[in-house]
Order: C-alpha cells, then structure tokens, then sequence
C-alpha cells in the first residue's frame, strides 16, 4: 500500500503557515526540500546498488 | 511509590514520522517524537547497528513505488 | 566528518550474526557487497562529487 504521501500533491502545505511548527511534520530536522532529495537518494541508491543486479554484471 | 506516567507516552509513535514526514503534523492522532538520525547511517552504514544511540530509520516499499510513480506521468 | 566506514577494519562483522537485521546497519538497501563498491565508486568521483557536499545539501 501506498501510505506515504507526495509532498507535490498536498496543495497547501501547512508546515509553511505562519505560527505552524515544521517540527510537527518533520522529523530529523529535514525540511521538505531535504525529504525530497533524501527519498530520491533512497530510490536511486537502492536502485543503482541492486545487488542482483550487480551480481548479474559482475558475472557472479 | 507512584510513578507518574505520561498519558502521552500510551499513544503509539506515527509510522510515517519515524521514517521522516507526516502530512497531519499536530492533527495527528499518534505520536511525533523528534529524534537525531545517524549521520553515518544517512551515509549508508553504521557499524553500531541496533545498538546506536541515535535512529536508522528504516526505509518502506511504498515510498520507493510512489517516487517511480510520480516519474511516470 | 567520516561517513565512510571501511568494512574491512571491523574485526567484528555483527550483521552476519543470525538473528541480525542488516538494515540496522545498512541504509538505501545496501549490502557488504553493494556497499563495497559504492564506496570505492564514491572514492574515484571523489574530485567532482564530494559527500560532503551532498550532507550540507541535505541540511546536515
Ligand atoms: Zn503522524
Ligand atoms: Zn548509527
């Protein structure tokens, strides 16, 4: 299922309204500029580093 | 001896925070608990493993799927 | 900062213990193999790609 939401598709984004707490929506300190380049690096990565797909063009 | 519990501390944590974001920040009905990630398990690997003192936040299938899918249209 | 850990310098290799998750030590889905060569990968871009860089993009 898909539960995480895109963060395009929310029209108005609440974190950015004036007395709301970007903290209430993100954790680890990320801000929705650096979720979004940590979930690509988390999709290119572990499609890049596939290892069957490694092991296939080693010849493993 | 009481122990005074924190009613805050019966309310699960929010799946979708531990991983990073949730859309319905303070109307959320679980817990948001604001952490420090591992900067070396952002890096890709923490030899501390479970033991860390800081998270590792584990990554899901869906969001793998909902980024491929925002690719394709 | 060192982001990098050399697997071969750990004496000790706990995620192949049985019972370990692997992803309590590996993020995007690596592996000792995979993340093997990312890093030597990582070691020869090093000049036009630094990880650095890309932490203080992350806003870390
Ligand atoms: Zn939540
Ligand atoms: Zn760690």
């Amino acid at each position: 299922p898909i539960t995480q939401v895109d963060l395009e598709s929310l029209e108005d984004k609440p974190w950015r309204k004036p007395g709301a707490d970007i903290t209430d929506y993100f954790n680890y300190g990320f801000d929705e500029f650096s979720w979004t380049s940590y979930c690509l690096r988390q999709d290119k990565l572990r499609d890049d580093y596939d290892s069957n797909k490694l092991m296939a063009v080693c010849g493993f | 001896l009481y122990l005074h519990v924190d009613p805050q501390s019966r309310i699960p944590p929010c799946p979708n925070y531990e991983r990073g974001f949730c859309k319905f920040g303070p109307e959320c009905t679980k817990r948001h608990i604001r952490r420090t990630l591992c900067e070396l398990y952002l890096a890709g690997f923490c030899p501390e493993g479970p033991e860390c003192e800081k998270v590792h936040p584990k990554w899901s299938f869906s969001e793998a799927i909902r980024i491929r899918a925002k690719g394709e249209v």
